[in-house]
């Protein structure tokens, strides 16, 4: 039994979480939202994960301000942002592409709480599953969150890195640049160069995405899965047609 | 006790919101008010300056595509997994909406500056973000309390009135919101307070009563008027009550692609009172 | 569900509160934490900076007359009509505090600003008051989205902690604090949550699991630690459990009038371990 | 069956709120409570009455700092104030007097909500049944509440008036005067000038303040009494010890 594209997705993700104490997850996002349950399912210590779009998983109860708030307060460790496009900065664009704002030729929801979580979350997963040159841009046509710049803004928070469904990137904020440390099996580096259209920097030691053992894949099918048909039962249904 | 707050139907309220009006509706899985929506297309509302909390979905596609919206102000346009919001596409390309782009955090900053009626609240992040740049409103100032830190300032909001749907009012109008504390940051935001749909009124509840109840409560001081509209939320779900009817939702997505086919649904789903009369 | 969370007594939650820290208290009739107070007297702490949201009453005079408090920032200090607190008007003509006066609602906007993180709210009234004087931390300002209109901007509090005593803790560490959403904020703007006593814990309930109970709770996620202190806000009520104890708050009153009888209760009543041992 | 010296204030107060649609009142309070109470008892318009330390009568749920917000909002008509010193400009001290602040001789609890709410609130009744040159003074010691200044400060509210155990003093906002309308039954004009040392304007019309009528008496000895006792059991103890 070998993982599939989501599975080892959630399972990088929760390794990515492993030593956070609060996870917050937003709207559309079952993969992040299996990683964070898979991450607390094998915490050690005390977790705080909230689902946005869960009754269940949720350690709020003020209304939507709260995250927004909790993050400002240092109390949100974890937080995911996607991009209709990414570029090599970090920047991320939520709105919009080609032709002048707000006339453009392509028009996404908007930037929900990019603009401010981006600066405020210690640890933003930047997750796009979609890696292409379209979306892997080499400068945003609107920045609705810009990556980190050292222009003496407020940020404790920022960027630590960007998987797809290709690789796991991180992010050096000081030098503002990606470096690809994993490839996920079944892909490659040239791969990746070829559906990339910003410059990134490779590790030395690059190597496969480590995938999920019996444990953790058994973990994701059972429990995690049941869990996050909560408020995703789509997902589920798709994913883990035998499982769930 | 006076019962003057409880009007006849949706379309009482929605003859309470004039043209022009700034409207604080909040987000597709929350409660939101599509039958008044409907009863506010039927009357031909103009001029909306929509106020998203923090954002929406099909409830301003709708008003968008029937003409009712001239500003909308949001953190995002999303119809979920159920679709594409065509309209408001199609009305940013036309030219036809006054777009102010923001983020939630800055939506509901302001909603809580208005809620004081400060003038104005400071609010971290978003320098940088091209938001700023289309924002002439916001401003940006040095933060007084400290040496070489830049911050953003937000002008409050304040709604002329909060609209939305809950599950039930109590004998004096309190209104039964559980934890959705978006609806009472919206009421108490809007000059006139919230315009309120009902699945039913239920006359034995006193919801301030107990410690328990009141804290899930949006008290009836902010209500300007309810009425009862079963499953007024239709086709949106509303939380412990009823789902979100997906097949039509997909429906309307599929119909509102293109204008004809949008015109088409106002005639079947909006406007049935006006075909039964012809 | 690890319990990590749960501590042994009062005494462990005062272990957790180091000189010198920044602490927000409640009003009396709230919900005080008196057996963390007495508990933080016997461990001697020092240097305290009181918050009081947006006032305070018996424990501020004792933990004022133990000199445990350096510096005192509240709207006012009362007994309502239990008496005079005489500790606090000895220490501040004997110059023995740092006195910040405000206002109820400027308390409210600083800690709402806490909440934030912004570095500061703007907030109406106030200009012209004597407060403002003796305020060097408050800064007026024109605003800068009107012409003329001068505005007071108040720096954000964020205390060290929030020290509450509240009815119970449900299985996961939730708190139930009834409509009391002063505990909410309280432990939404302090750095490290709240330290929290409890009447009981309830190892059945979860409060978070549905929509009416969860208004009601103070969530986990802020809550740095808790202990079981039954009769925890003795002499002082909780709305619901136990009424005040009139006679020994009375009785107080006339004991702190002076040093000596003040010296008197502090043996009687906070420090019998110490009489024991003896 | 004659009006008591509380039940005429009673009877004032709620002749002073009929037309509101919302009252707040303060701690330590019954007087003004029960004013309210008889003003929506006898309202035909509806009213929301919020008395602070009362469960049942309550408007609110957010929290102490709703009172704030709600005034900030035009959401409450009609608020109470008093003072230890109060002077003819309408400022009033709730902090303390005698010697340099913070060391004063005599210390009050403090501002409480005043330095917002008597600008906010368009009609503040000042309250203070104590009516003695020591109360009602030329210049306060200290403002904790400065009254109506013309000094460009935002500011929709304001006081009304001054009601004490001796009369009613409306105040004139442009004037920045308090002007003696009514005297209370047993005291007369010359008492309320011994009795006070700011200077204030005597109206043409002065007169006695109007009693409550016996159908006014007996709302407030029975409903209101049983209503006010529920926040105040010893005041109602002590003022209706038949009644209640």
């Amino acid at each position: 039994m070998s993982a599939s594209r989501q599975e080892l997705l959630i399972h990088t993700i929760a390794g990515l979480l492993k030593d956070c104490r609060s996870i917050a997850v937003g709207a559309s996002s079952p993969i992040p939202g299996a990683g964070a349950l898979l991450a607390k399912h094998r915490a050690r210590q005390r977790m705080f994960v909230t689902i946005l779009g869960s009754r269940r998983h949720n350690a709020m109860n003020s209304g939507g301000v709260e995250l927004f708030d909790m993050a400002a307060q240092g109390r949100v460790d974890a937080f995911f942002l996607g991009g209709g496009q990414i570029d090599g900065q970090a920047n991320i664009n939520l709105v919009g592409a080609g032709g002048a704002y707000p006339q453009t030729a392509v028009r996404w929801p908007g930037s929900f709480g990019s603009a401010y979580l981006y600066y405020l979350v210690p640890n933003v997963i930047l997750f796009r599953e979609e890696h292409t040159r379209r979306v892997m841009v080499p400068k945003v046509d609107f920045v609705s969150a810009p990556g980190p710049r050292g222009d003496g803004v407020y940020r404790p928070g920022g960027p630590v890195g960007l998987l797809t469904d290709l690789c796991w990137f991180s992010f050096d904020k000081e030098r503002r640049r990606f470096t690809l440390q994993t490839v996920h099996p079944g892909h490659g580096v040239e791969e990746v160069r070829d559906n990339t259209a910003f410059d990134f920097d490779t590790s030395p030691t690059v190597g496969p995405t480590p995938a999920p053992d019996v444990e953790a894949l058994a973990a994701i099918r059972g429990p995690i899965a049941r869990q996050i048909g909560e408020a995703y039962p789509r997902f589920v249904r798709q994913v883990f047609p035998d499982d769930a | 006790m006076s019962q003057d707050w409880l009007l006849g139907s949706a379309e009482d309220i929605a003859a309470r919101i004039p043209d022009g009006a700034k409207l604080a509706i909040g987000v597709d899985n929350i409660g939101v008010a599509m039958e008044t929506t409907r009863a506010m297309i039927r009357r031909g509302v103009r001029d909306l300056h929509l106020v998203c909390v923090p954002m929406a979905g099909l409830q301003a596609d709708l008003l968008i595509g029937a003409g009712c919206v001239a500003t909308l102000e949001t953190s995002a346009i999303t119809f979920g997994e159920y679709g594409v919001p065509y309209r408001f596409h199609d009305a940013l390309k036309h030219g036809a909406l006054k777009m102010m782009d923001a983020t939630c955090p800055a939506i509901y900053a302001a909603m809580e500056a208005g809620r004081k009626d400060i003038p104005f609240v400071p609010l971290r992040g978003l320098l940088g973000s091209d938001l700023v740049v289309h924002r002439p409103d916001w401003k940006t100032i040095d933060n007084p309390f400290a040496k070489d830190d830049p911050i953003l300032l937000l002008p409050a909001i304040r709604p002329d009135v909060a609209l939305i749907h809950a599950p039930y009012a109590d004998r004096d109008g309190n209104i039964f919101i559980g934890r959705r504390r978006d609806f009472a940051l919206m009421a108490q935001a809007a000059r006139n307070g919230a315009l309120v749909t009902v699945e039913e009124v239920r006359g034995d509840v006193d919801l301030m009563a107990s410690e328990e109840t009141a804290a899930a409560a949006l008290p009836a001081i902010y209500v300007e008027a309810a009425a009862i509209a079963r499953r007024g939320a239709w086709p949106l779900g509303l939380d412990g009550s009823y789902d979100i009817d997906e097949a039509h939702f997909r429906r309307y997505g599929e119909l509102a692609r293109t204008a004809d086919g949008f015109a088409r649904y106002l005639d079947e789903f909006v406007h049935p009172r006006k075909q039964a009369a012809e």
